[in-house]
């Protein structure tokens, strides 16, 4: 019942914003404590012994790749919420999720990038992983072009939510075709991914880390969304101007 | 029934006549693939080791830019609103244009395609299988790119942007197209699971194809 | 704490997230102003939104 | 086709367009034989309920039932639409452009489009590829659908635009046959259109 | 002058605000790029073999598509009647269109090039030259496609055909653009003279494009 | 701006679309003051004449002068031409739009566009992206570009269509004031235009 409620205040945009209004100061400051104290922990990791300092990448790698993907099962679970329930944050949660879905896999591809040139001796192999993600940055570009055509929300909404499902279920497609791809072609490589059997000193910093970045993500995404809150209110509110006169 | 093929034929005579677009996926498409030697420089071994892929781009582009006006057109004049009106369900009505559309487009496509592996040194008797990889493969680009077509309409725009929005969808196709064709070309991988593979994309968009347009047909009606 | 021998590139890899999560705050908090700003002046031509025309919602 | 006991009521419609409520609160049943217009300045939300009621548009809120027509069918196919666009292809020939409707929209197959295209004075322009028409002949070729399908309800939105007076007279005697048949039609328009004391709803301007 | 310059801003206004296509052009060149991969293969040597050369392939067509509908939007909403009935010359009014476009759809462009060309392979350091064969030889592309846009108004479609039709005169563009590239990636031949000639064919075509895609549209008046 | 003696004059003129003769020996000449109204069915060919006179399609015979006006300019030049099209950009604001089409058709300068917006009734929503707008206040928007820009001959097709009751008086009267300074109209319609009198061109259906 209590949920509901819950559920139920938060499809009100105006109360959602005095919500938000009401997180966002202990949201940064915690977001603001966990990154801060998981850098500290970065600093003092240990060298890996294969991969030496270079290790110290992965702590921003890792994370940017896990809430990439998450960033389009956010999109497409709002997908749902726009079509099925029509549920009028879902489709503000989904647009404000896309650019900085977006950003977190290009830190995902560069920080690979940077790392694979020490380790591999070149930025980019068409690897079936990397590859993935690749495909995966194009489809948030996508996304971004979709929305950035369409000046009217409604009518983005539903097509970015139908992109957003489609996308979903092409995601894993395309990664079993891509492994399948590079197994047919790709020559034994000097692809290989982590190696070494993670050690606390590693994981733990790498763990913190990862939640230090769902933070900032929320974070980030809070404030987006409040955006396009205002940003759909001016919009009403122009209508109502247009149709005064 | 008789709907349908009302509407199947109609699509059929719009594109076939004057002005309508059937040979305009064909042409790009030997334009395209032709333009590409120029680029590459007249290295005929080169040219054999990438003319399947090259055809596969070269198919797939023409088929996603082909279909970029397919519901934008009858958006435009006002036919849309009454094909929603039909006692057919919408799903169907957008299959019989996609058919429509593929058997305009992309069948002419393939009739030209082993000209084209001429220009590119691709040895002849693998040809058939090249064109046997598109015969299995363009549907599923048609019925993929179906979607793409709906959304533009919804967002009033087609062109690049349609052809953003897709052509990530299309990875799978187009990897194992190619892989399709090059195994019959070079082996020695077998033809077959490929190929399997493609039947199995096409089957699948096909399906989902029409029921992804049909739903951003209906959402986009604002 | 040493960075060995690609000091530079771990370097790089930390630049490129800081300055592509900073521009991402920038370019979010630059929006919220342009919005309220833009909300402030139609407000003040008297503009309502459709909840405060019809039933006099609370902001 | 159409029994004397059909009749369109719509209850409490309300329509959002682009974040904005265009009306609410509309009421107003329709039953055989008659004919409502719609008038209300630029904006008011004319074309707005037509279609709407078409099944074109969302609506945000309130019912449409149309009532005593073939009962599985939904409103929608029920109805003509007629919006400011023709739903012409300019490389199809008249005869093609309005065969294709009649076949489409469930004419039976061996019905002739003939006596249409002669109702709105086309007939000789039959073979003509659409293109060569001028607006009112597109405007005309469109209000053929309306005579080559039998459909009980009629939406037309500014029937009256870009015809001619002639055709403007002619387009109110085929309304008025309708009507006589027991058809229902739901008109917007600015001007008159013809019919003799029609029932007017003003839509009033939003905001 | 006033007038010509007010055509400008206005069209690179509309091209960067929301539903504008500057950046269309842009993503289509980084999605159609990264895609040539997926059919080529995974072979590193292959890809940076072939580099430059799908660079320019990529360029060309984004280039190409985009011009689309430089002169069909303002015809259908009327805007280009009244362009014609200005006192300035079809021509100039014309030609600051097209440099609106280059500005706002080719440079961005060559600015993610270096990203591409990275994911193929090329080397970091000829990069830059590949880059400046593009600045030279894209206004070429623009002013040639141009003719095109101006085409696809009088024959009132789009697409497919303005870059069926304009593909073949693109030809020694993309020769000369690829043989600059290469020059500079793999030598032996210098980088100068292809480069020149190059720039000599931009300037060629900032006189010839204008005055054919006027005259197109003049003719176009039925 | 416009002498008193600016005088249209066309002669003879024939027009030929689609490889049909829409018109042929077509005469008349409006002299500054003067609106000239084309009236006749369907196809007779009114907005084809107005596009011939506006340099927007070739006269397959016959000439068209206007004489008085600046020399060194064409008629084209000298016109402003209404169509069936408003030539409004949606993402651009109303300002924005009338700003742009005042510059390009050669306002002066540090010409203001404020009091034409305000003439039309638009100048509260000038910031408002003109996505926002009806039909009918497009139209307006693009009646505001007659009125910025000075210009001696209007050229006017269905210029009352989509405009409400309160616009279209509001219309007559710029059409009104234009022909006091010495302006010319040339305008085709199907109904009253709102002006008194107006010497009429009937324009016979050819074919
Ligand atoms: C642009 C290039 C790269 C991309 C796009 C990329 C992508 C990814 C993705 C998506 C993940 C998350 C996978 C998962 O958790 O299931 C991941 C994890 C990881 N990546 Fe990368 N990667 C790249 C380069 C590299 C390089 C060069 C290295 C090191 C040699 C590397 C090492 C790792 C490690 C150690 C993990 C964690 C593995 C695990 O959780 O099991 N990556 N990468
Ligand atoms: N495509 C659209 N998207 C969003 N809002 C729209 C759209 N079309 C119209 N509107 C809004 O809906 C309102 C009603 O428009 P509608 O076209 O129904 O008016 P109308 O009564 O038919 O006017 P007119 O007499 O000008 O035809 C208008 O105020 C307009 O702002
Ligand atoms: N784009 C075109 N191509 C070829 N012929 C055309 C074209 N447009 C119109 N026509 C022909 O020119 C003739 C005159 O058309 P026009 O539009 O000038 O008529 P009108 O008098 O304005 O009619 P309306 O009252 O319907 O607006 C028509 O008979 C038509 O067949
Ligand atoms: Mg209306
Ligand atoms: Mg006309």
């Amino acid at each position: 019942m209590a949920l509901i409620d819950i559920f139920n205040n938060l499809a009100n945009p105006t109360r959602f914003l005095a919500l938000t209004n009401r997180v966002l100061p202990w949201l940064t400051a915690l977001t603001v404590i966990v990154l801060v104290y998981g850098l500290y922990r970065v600093a003092y990791a240990p060298d890996d012994y294969q991969q030496g300092a270079t290790v110290k990448i992965m702590f921003l790698h890792v994370p940017a790749a896990w809430l990439a993907m998450m960033g389009w099962g956010l999109m497409a679970v709002a997908a749902f919420g726009t079509l099925v329930w029509r549920h009028p944050l879902a489709d503000v949660a989904a647009r404000a999720a896309a650019p900085i879905g977006a950003a977190f896999t290009f830190i995902c591809l560069v920080t690979g990038s940077l790392w694979g040139r020490p380790m591999w001796g070149t930025y980019w192999v068409w690897d079936a992983r990397l590859t993935s993600v690749l495909v995966l940055f194009l489809l948030y570009l996508g996304m971004l072009a979709l929305y950035w055509t369409a000046e009217d929300p409604n009518r983005s909404a539903r097509a970015a939510a139908i992109l957003a499902l489609v996308g979903a279920i092409n995601i894993p497609i395309i990664k079993f075709s891509v492994d399948w791809w590079n197994t047919l072609h790709q020559p034994a490589s000097v692809i290989r991914m982590g190696g070494s059997a993670i050690d606390p000193s590693i994981l733990v910093p790498l763990l913190i880390m990862a939640l230090a970045f769902t933070l900032l993500f929320l974070l980030l995404l809070l404030l987006n969304m409040r955006n396009e809150i205002l940003r759909r209110r001016v919009r009403s509110m122009r209508m109502m101007q247009a149709a005064s006169i | 029934m008789n709907a349908l093929l009302a509407l199947l034929l109609r699509d059929m005579r719009l594109a076939t006549r004057v002005g309508g677009g059937a040979l305009m996926g064909a042409l790009f498409y030997f334009v395209v693939v032709s333009m590409i030697p120029f680029a590459i420089g007249p290295d005929l071994n080169l040219l054999a080791r990438i003319g399947p892929a090259v055809l596969w781009i070269g198919a797939l582009l023409a088929s996603l830019l082909a279909l970029d006006r397919l519901f934008a057109s009858d958006h435009d004049d006002g036919s849309l609103d009454l094909l929603t009106m039909s006692t057919l369900p919408l799903e169907l009505t957008v299959a019989a244009k996609a058919i429509a559309h593929w058997l305009t487009t992309a069948l002419p496509l393939i009739v030209i395609t082993p000209v084209l592996g001429l220009m590119l040194n691709v040895d002849m008797s693998a040809m058939g299988f090249v064109a046997l990889s598109l015969v299995a493969g363009t549907p599923a680009l048609t019925f993929i790119g179906l979607i793409g077509a709906a959304l533009s309409v919804t967002l009033r725009r087609g062109g690049l942007l349609m052809a953003i929005l897709v052509l990530p969808l299309t990875v799978p196709v187009l990897i194992f197209g190619v892989a399709a064709a090059n195994a019959a070309i070079v082996g020695p991988a077998p033809f077959g699971p490929p190929f399997t593979i493609l039947c199995a994309l096409s089957l699948a968009s096909f399906v989902l194809g029409p029921f992804a347009a049909a739903a951003a047909l209906r959402q986009g009606q604002e | 704490m040493t960075l060995g021998p690609h000091a530079s590139f771990i370097v790089a890899a930390y630049i490129v997230t800081v300055v592509v999560v900073i521009s991402m705050i920038a370019w979010i908090l630059r929006d919220y102003a342009a919005q309220r700003r833009i909300l402030g002046d139609l407000e003040q031509r008297g503009i309502k939104r459709r909840s405060q025309a019809s039933r006099g919602d609370e902001t | 086709m159409t029994s004397d006991s059909t009749r369109l009521v719509c209850e409490n419609l309300a329509c959002e367009r682009g974040g904005r409520l265009v009306f609410s609160g509309i009421n107003f049943a329709v039953k055989a034989g008659e004919a409502l217009i719609l008038t209300g300045r630029n904006g008011a939300g004319k074309s707005t309920l037509l279609r709407v009621v078409a099944g074109l548009l969302r609506a945000s809120a309130g019912r449409i039932k149309l009532t005593g027509g073939i009962d599985e069918m939904g409103t929608a196919e029920q109805a003509h639409y007629q919006g400011h666009l023709d739903a012409i292809k300019p490389s199809l020939t008249v005869a093609e452009n309005l065969q294709f409707w009649a076949r489409f929209l469930g004419a039976p197959a061996d019905a002739s489009i003939e006596p249409a295209l002669e109702a709105v004075d086309l007939a000789a322009l039959a073979d003509l590829p659409a293109a060569y028409l001028s607006a009112g002949q597109k405007r005309r070729l469109s209000i053929a659908r309306l005579l080559a399908v039998k459909r009980p309800l009629w939406l037309l939105d500014e029937p009256t635009s870009a015809l001619d007076t002639q055709s403007q007279g002619r387009l109110a005697a085929f309304m008025r046959q309708h009507l006589a048949g027991g058809g229902l039609i739901l008109a917007a328009t600015h001007g008159p259109i013809g019919l003799d004391a029609p029932r007017e709803l003003k839509m009033g301007a939003a905001g």
